[in-house]
């Protein structure tokens, strides 16, 4: 890997090497924080930085400016190490006004940096902020290595000379957040180029008239830099070596890009035209967006009138053949449920992408949670078995949609994919698979008339054949009354109706010899383990790790299959005194583990709306491990 | 068994069919005296005419006596779930444009807990026909009043007192849908049904049929005020595009009055048929006014309000798939994968 | 109690006593079988015998008459004991058509009674049933006691002289139900009086025009007695004698009738109006139709569009101050998911009825199952707690609809009533309680201004005040984003989230301090535990009982409040060595038990559409047990 | 705290308000420039001028950043789930008839999810007022396309490629939906918004007003082609009943040619008012025909379409349940458990 280019930087002060370094943006929403995080992730991760992220969006789509609620944020850890969580305390908060800091604060470890926008601390603003003093003055910050820098003056200073047409011109002050990444460019030894060519590329569609746009955000990244490097405000700059990664092209990528792509790449493996029934909904309706720019590709995307008709229709698509999937978040599920046991009754393929969000009802809508899970499993009226899967990071997520995608056309079956806000919108590095190295899908629709039953079985699968209109001589009728064994048609049979209902649930059992053996990570005389599901995965093995390399005799073991479980982890369990289950709920997974394996697990459960942090497992494993 | 492939598109001379081509194995189950009986019989002899491969239609149901229908068609068919057939079909058709898509509902099915799906399938102007079995009545949770039950009527079951609901008027509301073919007819009228659902084959777009139908357990002779023989040719008046409206064997007329429309008397004051309404297929807001024409206080029309040909929400996406794959090459997985800011780590 | 008077009887022949019969009518559905029934269980009430019934109805509204699935059923057990199902094998079968009898034999035990219309046993008849050879001339009734009697032809003759209109007369021919209903009066020494009054009754409405109908069905009744008084055919009479009841005054009562009942009492014992919100779904549309009657109380009955518009006007009418109920069956609970987790944000008062059915999806519409109790648990989005309440048989629905009415409003939050088809339809002998016996539900509206706020709780019920629009000064806003403790104002906090939802499920905990601790029914020494919920009741206790009167060490208990449980109930399970769980679904009370006790009790599974035989669950008790 | 018991029917004097009685002290969190605090302001001054006890109004919305607006007015509110808030004022509004209920939604909420309980809260005259706030957007889930976005919008989240789907006309469907008042208005036209609010606060029966309302984030200037101030008096016509339809300051009008209407020019050809079309509120076909009116083809119509006085659901459930009551008198618990066939065990 090339080092990064030294680029502007003059007369180098204290140079010092630091593992790792996590920094929180925060400002208002229209102060650009997403997007400020966005370049600095970037240009970390072309500098070889293993990283994560954490964007946490307010509500609002613009709350009052300055506001309380208006907050946005945007937090990264980047590391020389093999890392999985965007940190738990910044070691740098960079605050665009007082609401801002406010809200951030108290998550601020002592004799942490922080970088305010002095500027922004008028008195209306401390008023929008609901402060009654000054932050800046009032000692507030004395525990801290606090900056304040007139971070809006320092920019209009720098782009005097760029001449905006007059209606843009209220936007000049907008650069201030380049102004800053600048800053954190120079402390933290980033390049500027990555940002440089991206800011040309994101206007290269517009008009030449926009120049002094482009031109604008190049500039204040620059003086930003310039104003670390020549002012002697900071007393080091810091350098976080490359991480050690597997050979390869990587990218960066967020969870829900990863499931568009990989649900773009299953429909390439399958050799089936990618169906996606939607309606928009926060925080799944990325995926929707990212697939609808994939026309190239074929894929047919339906904004549906509401979630009923995004998920019946997928079901007609897979009736016909396509790859179907529907994806939307818990209240849309609630609404699908009634319809999904049609796919389950039809034994159709299915994948249902529930990006999990704060609830009940509208809940939080933009922040993350676990605890759909239960309502994936048993939501649905009557014995309604479906196969459920769970991503544990954002590039996983990528994987696990083929898998979702193989699962539910091998075993002709709804399947739930379960992300979450946190691994939907957070990003980490991403090895890009060349698309030869992928397993094909195998897709055998029906052809043969000769013996043709639509619900004969595949005596290894039990799954039914996939018989699609347009096939000569293979004319059925399915539908959502339970149906005879074999023949298909209508049946009110005592007996028939209590075979189907085991058959059903078999046939989601099967799918347990068909996926890996769950793996347990730890010293052979551990005790304790620590198991998990989803998004808390960074978290739990960060903690564990740490609590091993202390000694404790802890181990931890992460389910992505969540139905069927995989096939040995009642063998797994047994082998402990100890289960702790850490959840972003009060305790689903554990209450399916106690059922199943009878086991006295233990849940760690948080509803926050925010990821564990690493350090709360520390502590819980702590006590309860020794 | 074969790997999946598009489906092929040459175009194919008509298969010949009889109706009994389109009859499957499965007893029809409605109660005896029903109308389902005789719409099932004109739509299998419309069927067979079409002379479309049957292996390319599907019929798809939601629930209620009337979404029984595609049981008892030998095509391919899904009976789904209550509401949502306009849904599904509009999945199917969109996976395979080639497939011809048909959907049988109730007024309960298309109206009440449909509704939303029926009124976004036509304003997409999605390429599916929709019949809807309009008896005024749930057949199939025995008796309840529907959506299009006439208001105050006493229904044993849910309105002992009589319903306090106004009814929904379904050729208005689907030509508020924007639905661009819109046609009435009735069961035991097989004549006009059977050419009525020619049309709506032929049309391209959504077409929307209702037909009354008699429940004759729960809502016995609902329409026979004006479908019974004696009184059919004085109660109905026929809709053809381009004839002005005349009904009572040419006795009778209607004609606007500002926009009120009027019945009148033929040779009656000097009135011709020159001073009658002239229907035009083409003309929603006339189709609309025609709608609000009902029996008793007007001849009920039946025939075809609306026929208009728009692109359809299949063709339109496939011309856009289409165009894009044009402008910029069939999608590539791999270039689709390495995109964006990469590194490289060697 | 008045012995039945013994009208109509001239030459006795041999009397016999009996403690219990089981006869089951089947026939076509235009044969008139419910009606039939319903006779033979008023006239059985009215004598003072136990009894339980079990109407079967074919799913479709009138399927080709002859066919087997158009075969209707009802089933009626008659005791001088107490008595708890509708009995497992009928010892007398009255078939009217050849279908009846195929679908029906394989139920009855050699030597039972088999009673048929031969008149309609001709080819047509034959061939419409499938029927190769004639079963009353093959051999297939040899080993039971077969009459086979020419009912049509018999009741034609005795109705010969009554004129009927022009269009009725093909309906002459309809009375052969009550010519059978008479021979089964005269073998079991019923009175004719209460039906005849009844036929009377249910024609008052009409004009004196249709006097023949009724003239006809008496008639037919009547020769239908004498018939089998005047033949030698039936050698014996029976007698079942009154079985003990407790004084008071009795009428029989389906499930469905019993929860409309039930629903009106809470409204007036708490002073609230009612709101029945619901849309007609199988087999709950009976209590639709029952409230809708009811106007005379102020009932208001809502027929919505769907279900959501049911459950979402309830809802809106609960915040108005009514007492919203609404009711439906699985896929309408599916459906209603999204919004019930509207109503557990808000903590309004919502009593949901579900009357379960045989699924998944569209399932098996006309029969019976249990298998919803997860969908009432789990089936929303996030963590979303509800209580859940089960009637144990159709009488018990009276009161467990009025207790779900009582803590739905003593704890403001959604009450599930899991009732399913077989409670809905199947009746028993009721003792009606006088209304000034019934609790009255204390309904206290928040007036005061003065402290008040929306989402302050009381310290024992943690619930919040009901302050509802109307009231000065109590103008506030609620919904379904989450709510500050207290103020209830739009809040996104982590830690308040958290709370919020721990004090939500809190609080539906808080139940069980507030209902009846669970009894167990059996010896002490007992080491098996048979414990159910819902409409296993009666199959369960009789079975247990039966065993326990040969000695087996088993006992039995009965979950009536499924969320929370009775606080006694893990206490219990501890006790015995063995735990079996019946249950008309897969194991999901079960799986309950098993979570929340780690109790490695054991399911027993019936998935067929119709209840448990008792028999079924004496083998079963008798395996484990030993 | 006090027992239950029924609302009292008194007729009071109007209350004396002004527009901060209304106002809350939530803050409000649309984004600046927003077109839905114009739409606010309007409501709270029409509140207040109604004098209608603020305890007795509801406010129901579902979600969406219109259906914020609950929070923001200080009477009783309810801020529901995407879609439903027309069912869930229905069901106010039938436990207590006394109320008055607005519904606060989105052209997504009411016409997107919502839509079927739009229509069946309209077609049975449920006595509520429904603003729509119709931006084409939606905008709270950050700028998908809406189904009254214009066909062929280039919709940089999920229509890159342009929209496939043909949008609904709120105001036609509303029609085809019985509604018994029907208006358009514009957030920035603050006197026709004030008139018409008044208006449908005094309808007895479902009030429906569209309301375009600018989305300055998402879809900014979507109406401004017709409601700039430059543009204005020649893009739209104002309907008055009673009075022609007449706009660019009374030099162009509307007439009908057959059905057909045309934009004529007032003097030229001999065209006078009289050849005009004069708005009936009463006539429900007119209106519907008006209601296909568009900008660019036509003025864009602003004003009320229909006003009628019909029954309202409320008024019909009171009325049956106090027929019976007196037909049957009140019911009895006692009667009603003791009824049947009863027996007697002593
Ligand atoms: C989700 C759901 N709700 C309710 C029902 C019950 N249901 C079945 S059919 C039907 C109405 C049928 O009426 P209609 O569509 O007019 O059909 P018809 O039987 O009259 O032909 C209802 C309410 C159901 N099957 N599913
Ligand atoms: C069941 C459900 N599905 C989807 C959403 C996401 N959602 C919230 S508001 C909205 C659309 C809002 O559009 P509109 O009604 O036009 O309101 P606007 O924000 O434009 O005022 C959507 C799709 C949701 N909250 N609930
Ligand atoms: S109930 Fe009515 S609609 Fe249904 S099958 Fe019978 S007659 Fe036909
Ligand atoms: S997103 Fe649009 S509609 Fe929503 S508050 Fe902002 S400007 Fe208004
Ligand atoms: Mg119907
Ligand atoms: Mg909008």
């Amino acid at each position: 890997m090339t080092p990064p280019s030294a680029s502007n930087v003059a007369a180098p002060r204290k140079q010092e090497t630091l593992d790792q370094v996590t920094i929180r943006f925060a400002g208002d929403s229209g102060d650009g924080m997403q997007v400020t995080g966005g370049h600095f992730t970037n240009t970390s991760a072309v500098l070889g930085n293993d990283l994560s992220t954490f964007p946490d969006f307010p509500a609002e789509i613009r709350a009052p400016a300055g506001s309380l609620p208006g907050v946005s944020g945007f937090q990264i850890q980047f590391s020389s190490k093999d890392i999985h969580t965007p940190g738990d305390r910044p070691d740098v908060l960079v605050a665009f006004n007082p609401a801002a800091l406010k809200v951030n604060l108290s998550d601020m470890p002592d004799n942490s940096v922080i970088i305010v926008n002095s500027d922004s601390f008028g008195e209306v603003d401390l008023k929008k902020a609901g402060c009654k003093t000054n932050p800046l003055e009032d000692g507030t910050l004395d525990k801290f290595q606090a900056y304040k820098i007139p971070i809006t003056e320092l920019t209009m200073k720098a782009l005097e000379s760029i001449k905006f047409k007059e209606k843009d011109r209220p936007n000049k002050e907008r650069n201030k957040n380049f102004f800053a990444l600048g800053i954190l460019y120079w402390i933290y030894s980033r390049p500027l180029d990555t940002t440089m060519k991206t800011i040309e590329r994101n206007f290269a569609k517009k008009s030449n008239a926009d120049r002094p746009i482009v031109l604008a955000a190049q500039t204040a990244l620059k003086a930003g830099h310039a104003y670390a490097e020549a002012t002697e405000l900071f007393r080091s700059q810091y350098t976080v070596a490359p991480a050690k990664y597997e050979p390869g092209t990587y990218r960066n990528i967020a969870g829900n890009q990863a499931i568009a792509l990989g649900l773009v790449a299953a429909s390439k493996l399958s050799g089936l035209q990618l169906f996606y029934g939607s309606y928009p909904i926060t925080p799944a309706s990325s995926i929707l967006e990212e697939l609808s720019q994939r026309k190239a590709f074929g894929v047919k995307t339906f904004q549906a009138e509401d979630e009923i008709a995004a998920v019946t229709a997928a079901i007609g698509a897979s009736f016909a053949g396509a790859l179907a999937v529907t994806g939307t978040s818990g209240p849309g599920v609630a609404l699908k449920s009634e319809a999904i046991n049609l796919a389950v009754m039809t034994e159709l393929p299915l994948v249902i992408v529930d990006i999990q969000r704060g609830g009940p009802s509208t809940g939080l809508p933009t922040k993350t949670e676990q605890a759909d899970l239960l309502q994936a499993m048993y939501g649905r009226n009557s014995e309604s078995p479906v196969a459920i899967l769970a991503p544990s990071s954002p590039a996983e997520c990528f994987t696990m949609a083929i898998e979702a995608c193989r699962i539910a056309i091998k075993y002709m079956t709804p399947v739930f994919l379960l992300s979450d806000g946190y691994l939907a919108n957070g990003a980490e590095p991403w090895k890009i698979p060349e698309p030869s190295s992928l397993p094909k899908i195998e897709v055998k629709f029906r052809t043969e008339k000769e013996g043709f039953a639509p619900y004969l079985r595949n005596e290894v699968t039990l799954s039914r054949e996939w018989a699609i209109p347009g096939t000569p001589g293979l004319e059925h009728r399915i539908g959502g009354i339970e149906k005879s064994h074999i023949q298909g048609n209508v049946n009110y049979d005592a007996e028939n109706h209590d075979f189907m209902c085991r058959i059903r649930a078999a046939k989601i059992q099967r799918i347990a010899q068909d996926i890996p053996e769950l793996k347990v990570h730890g010293p052979q005389d551990a005790t304790t383990l620590v198991i998990g599901w989803g998004s808390t995965y960074g978290a739990i093995r960060a903690a564990v790790e740490d609590c091993q390399a202390r000694g404790l005799k802890v181990a931890r073991a992460h389910v992505r299959h969540l139905n069927p479980f995989p096939a040995n982890l009642g063998k797994v369990l047994s082998r402990y005194k100890k289960v702790l289950v850490p959840e972003m709920n009060l305790g689903q997974f554990l209450f399916l583990l106690r059922a199943k394996f009878l086991v006295d697990a233990k849940g760690v459960n948080k509803v926050q709306g925010k990821p564990f942090m690493i350090s709360e497992l520390i502590e819980v494993i702590e006590k309860e491990a020794r | 068994m074969v790997a999946p492939s598009q489906p092929q598109t040459s175009p194919q001379p008509p298969r010949k069919y009889t109706k009994i081509d389109f009859q499957t194995d499965q007893e029809v189950r409605w109660c005896p005296g029903c109308g389902d009986y005789a719409i099932l019989n004109v739509a299998q002899q419309v069927f067979a005419q079409l002379g479309f491969p049957k292996e390319k239609m599907v019929m798809v149901s939601g629930i209620g006596c009337s979404s029984r229908f595609p049981y008892y068609v030998n095509t391919y068919g899904f009976h789904t779930i209550h509401g949502r057939a306009p849904a599904v079909a509009t999945g199917v058709k969109l996976a395979n444009p080639e497939l011809q898509v048909w959907v049988a509902t109730g007024d309960g099915d298309a109206l009440s807990i449909g509704g939303n799906h029926f009124m976004h399938a036509l304003r997409r102007n999605i390429d599916i026909k929709i019949l809807l079995f309009n008896n005024r009545i749930y057949g199939l949770t025995k008796g309840q009043y529907s959506p299009t039950s006439v208001l105050g009527t006493i229904n044993d079951k849910t309105a002992p007192f009589g319903t306090v609901d106004q009814p929904l008027n379904p050729i208005s509301l689907s030509l508020a849908s924007e639905a661009t073919f819109v046609a009435r007819s009735v069961d035991v009228y097989a004549k006009r049904l059977m050419d009525i659902l020619k049309k709506a084959a032929e049309h391209k777009g959504s077409a929307f049929i209702e037909i009354y139908q008699n429940c004759n357990i729960y809502n016995d002779k609902a329409f026979d005020d004006f479908t019974d023989r004696p009184f059919r040719d004085d109660r109905n008046v026929m809709l053809e595009h381009g004839k002005p409206l005349i009904f009572a064997q040419g006795k009778k007329g209607i004609r606007l009055n500002g926009l009120k429309p009027e019945v009148v008397t033929l040779g009656e004051n000097g009135i011709t048929e020159k001073d009658l309404i002239v229907h035009d297929e083409h003309n929603p807001s006339l189709a609309y006014l025609l709608s609000r024409l009902n029996h008793p206080n007007f001849p009920e029309p039946i025939g075809v309000f609306r026929n208009d040909r728009m692109p359809s929400l299949d063709e339109r996406l496939e011309n856009q798939i289409a165009d894009v794959k044009k402008a910029k090459g069939e999608g590539d997985l791999r270039k689709l994968l390495f995109a964006g800011d990469m590194w490289e780590v060697k």
